[in-house]
């Protein structure tokens, strides 16, 4: 890796560089800010706007449902348009994160490419499906009220209970963050990502109850499981702003594709 | 190898042994059958063995009792928490 | 360079495989596949009475569903080695594999969905069932891309040892080729190109599942290889 | 957050060094971030249950009943066992005795797979009898509490197995890596001897 590599920097150094890569890491630092970002409109989106967050009681009657559509009509429209036009900033740090994983010593980038793809599978059954759920709900909310509960559990199953691309990118994630001889990321956020896999399971529940602490809308399998969603995204984004910072500049002037080719 | 169990360990495994049995015969033998044992007393001596059982476990297996302070105070105060949750529920609950 | 990565994804594949296939046992609408021909009464019955093993197969499903991806992604590591003009193919890979995963999720989501309440109206429990048995059977798409990807990849591989031998290449244009009827259950509602027929379900899953086996003891020769070769390199 | 120990003096094994000095954490920092929110995580599980149990006293109590608390009880003393052989094999590392704290590991996993195996008749035997994640509330408890703890009993496996090649790989082992999977297999005990009279013996 060494003899290839910096050659290749050298090479990249002397080369003249436009100016607005002369700012260090600039596209990394973009794509980090856009994490805050995205969950702050992901935030709004989901607990004011739609209020699906906390989720609305499976256990609701065909009334309280349509009720909740229709009162919410506007607010859920205003909301799913925010999301449509903002859930791409969620490409931008997976971005991100597999140019660290990459950056790991002893690892391949089979477990970053399958981050990537993890949750470009997640983006859609786990978060937009049931905005456009919702959003064919509330735009004829005088909708048969069969095909309104329709829509109301394909919205909220899909949302809470896409389990499996969640679970890959959990252990993906993991597995390099042990194997990495480099330290990019401490272990320690290692083992928070096994518990990302452990609230998925304690989402298992969901599809079967419709009250109680499994449910959607539950202490365990909602609560829980967002609270340590919420830690967890925490301490990612301040490793990658520690991860970013600790890269030394000849690295971060390499192309991703010198980077493999030196493997 | 055999050398090896003449420690501590073995010892504190034996205890930890003695106490499963004794909650499993105090546990089984509570709020049923003839001999009736008082269900909520037993409740209560039954999850403080628990508890210290795995106090045991976190201090000796764990080795926690020569860890830092806040460690320790963490594990302890846990276990208390988790003891007293489950036992004022358990009265709430009845 | 340290293949333990590739390793570990690659063992995923029997690990999460026995448990799709337990999965599959444990669907009671497989042996015999669910007739498209089913009315909407018949169909909601069929998840009144087996909700319990409906619920446990698809919700195996829906967490080990996606879990072949770090797998396939080894295969993208593996394409990447490969002495191609560009990689073209190898990224085109990566991309048909998460598209194809997704439909897969959907089809779990909608089975989900249906044996959520069993209650409901006949004809929307029918609605579910269908698009779960079609977007489970027919976007045999993605899977003909990836393995046209990597067919030609091998065919074009112009290393003097290549990545995979050249039967690979063979293998996946032939299993592309086996798998292409079930996109025509969309169109069919009973003979061999209905979802429950012998050509769009049985040799698809079959195909598949044989596939998928036959790919684990190549990709493990691959990076049985690759081990070997930078070994010696370093 | 890190460790104001020299990570290298301690990576490296020095036959017969004990842990003598006070205040050290065993393993490492980050095994105790993972440890102290599992206990966080698994309290709110146990409030969840209690809380369940007063709604539904008379039902738990009733359902109770389907389950064997010999079998548990069983279960407990072999759990417990594991988790002896594994810090006998901790000590044995330390000692310098590779060989036997290989088998000492090989002991402890072994008891750690018969509790799965027990785990999946005890379920296998419930699922027969009708009883699903489906059927009441107390068993969506029991299966959900029984099966995250099970999760964590594989997963210790599969930790005992990354163990168990670096004590045969050859060279000598690290000791920090041994104490740190011993960290997370004594919680895996430690957490199933609170759910053993939680599920089983509370009347």
């Amino acid at each position: 890796m060494t003899g290839t590599s910096t050659a290749a920097a050298r090479r990249l150094r002397a080369t003249k560089v436009p100016v607005l890569t002369k700012t260090r890491n600039l596209d990394q630092w973009i794509c980090w800010w856009s994490i805050p970002i995205f969950y702050s409109v992901f935030g709004l989106v989901f607990v004011y706007l739609t209020r699906l967050m906390p989720p609305p009681s499976p256990g609701h009657t065909t009334e309280q449902i349509i009720s909740f559509i229709q009162l919410n009509a506007t607010h859920l429209q205003i909301g799913i348009v925010v999301l449509s036009l903002s859930l791409g900033l969620a490409s931008l740090s997976s971005g991100i994160i597999v140019v660290q994983m990459r950056r790991m010593q002893g690892v391949s980038p089979a477990l970053a490419y399958a981050y990537l793809a993890a949750l470009a599978v997640a983006a859609l059954p786990g978060c937009l499906f049931c905005g456009f759920m919702f959003a064919l709900a509330a735009f004829r909310p005088d909708r048969d009220p069969r095909l309104i509960v329709l829509l109301y559990d394909m919205g909220l199953l899909s949302f809470v209970g896409s389990l499996g691309c969640f679970v890959v990118q959990y252990m993906v994630f993991a597995i390099a963050i042990f194997l990495d001889e480099r330290e990019i990321f401490p272990k320690w956020l290692g083992y928070m990502s096994i518990w990302g896999v452990v609230t998925e399971l304690l989402a298992i529940p969901i599809w079967i109850f419709r009250s109680g602490p499994y449910a959607w809308n539950g202490l365990i399998s909602f609560y829980l499981g967002t609270i340590i969603f919420v830690v967890w995204e925490f301490c990612l984004v301040v490793c990658l702003y520690k991860a970013i910072k600790a890269q030394p500049i000849d690295e971060s002037l390499q192309g991703d594709d010198s980077l493999a080719i030196a493997r | 190898m055999v050398l090896y169990f003449r420690s501590t360990l073995t010892y504190v495994w034996l205890l930890l042994s003695a106490l499963t049995i004794f909650i499993w015969w105090l546990g089984t033998r509570s709020g049923t059958g003839s001999r009736e044992i008082n269900a909520s007393g037993a409740v209560v001596v039954v999850f403080f063995f628990a508890c210290v059982k795995a106090r045991l476990v976190i201090q000796k297996f764990m080795e926690v009792s020569r860890a830092p302070t806040w460690l320790r105070v963490t594990c302890d105060s846990w276990l208390a928490l988790t003891f007293g949750m489950i036992v004022s529920f358990y009265f709430l609950g009845r | 360079m340290n293949t333990t990565d590739q390793r570990i994804c690659l063992w995923l594949v029997p690990a999460f495989g026995a448990l799709l296939l337990l999965a599959f046992c444990i669907f009671p609408g497989f042996f015999p596949p669910l007739s498209p021909t089913l009315s909407a009464e018949e169909v909601a019955a069929f998840y009144r009475n087996h909700v319990g093993q409906i619920r446990a197969s698809m919700i195996i499903c829906n967490v080990c569903g996606v879990a072949f991806i770090p797998f396939f992604m080894v295969i993208v590591v593996q394409m990447q080695r490969m002495a191609n003009p560009s990689r073209a193919f190898a990224y085109s890979y990566l991309s048909a594999a998460a598209s194809g995963a997704t439909l897969f999720a959907l089809a779990n989501l909608a089975w989900l969905i249906a044996a959520f309440r069993p209650e409901r109206d006949p004809q929307l429990t029918m609605m579910l069932n269908d698009l779960a048995w079609m977007a489970f059977i027919t976007p045999v798409g993605f899977i003909l891309a990836q393995n046209l990807c990597l067919a030609l990849g091998i065919y074009l591989d112009a290393r003097p040892h290549p990545v995979f031998p050249r039967w690979v290449g063979h293998f996946n244009l032939a299993t592309a080729l086996l798998m292409t009827p079930g996109a025509f259950a969309l169109m069919f509602m009973t003979g061999p190109l209905a979802w429950d027929g012998a050509l769009a379900f049985w040799l698809r899953i079959g195909t598949y599942a044989l596939y998928l086996g036959v790919m684990f003891f190549v990709v493990r020769a691959a990076i049985n290889r690759q081990a070997s070769e930078e070994g010696a390199a370093a | 957050m890190h460790a104001s120990f020299p990570v290298e003096e301690r990576d490296i094994l020095i036959p017969g060094r004990e842990r003598e000095t006070n205040q050290q954490i065993p393993g490492d920092p980050s095994i105790w971030v993972f440890v102290i929110g599992e206990m966080v995580a698994f309290s709110c599980y146990f409030a969840a249950y209690m809380w369940d149990r007063g709604q539904h006293h008379g039902l738990f109590l009733q359902a109770q009943r389907d389950l064997s608390q010999n079998v548990a009880a069983l279960n407990t003393l072999v759990l417990l066992a594991s988790s002896l052989f594994i810090a006998l094999s901790v000590h044995a590392t330390r000692a310098g005795d590779f060989a036997i704290a290989s088998r000492f590991l090989t002991l402890g996993g072994t008891c750690g797979a018969a509790f799965v195996v027990s785990k999946a008749f005890e379920w296998s035997s419930k699922l027969a009898q009708g009883l699903t994640l489906g059927s009441n509330a107390f068993f969506m408890h029991y299966y959900m509490l029984t099966g995250v703890h099970l999760f964590h009993v594989l997963l210790g496996l599969v930790f005992l197995g990354i163990l168990w090649r670096e004590l045969n790989k050859g060279s000598p082992p690290r000791a920090r890596l041994m104490e740190v999977g011993a960290t997370y297999w004594h919680m895996v005990d430690f957490l199933w001897i609170i759910i053993f009279p939680l599920l089983y013996l509370m009347r």
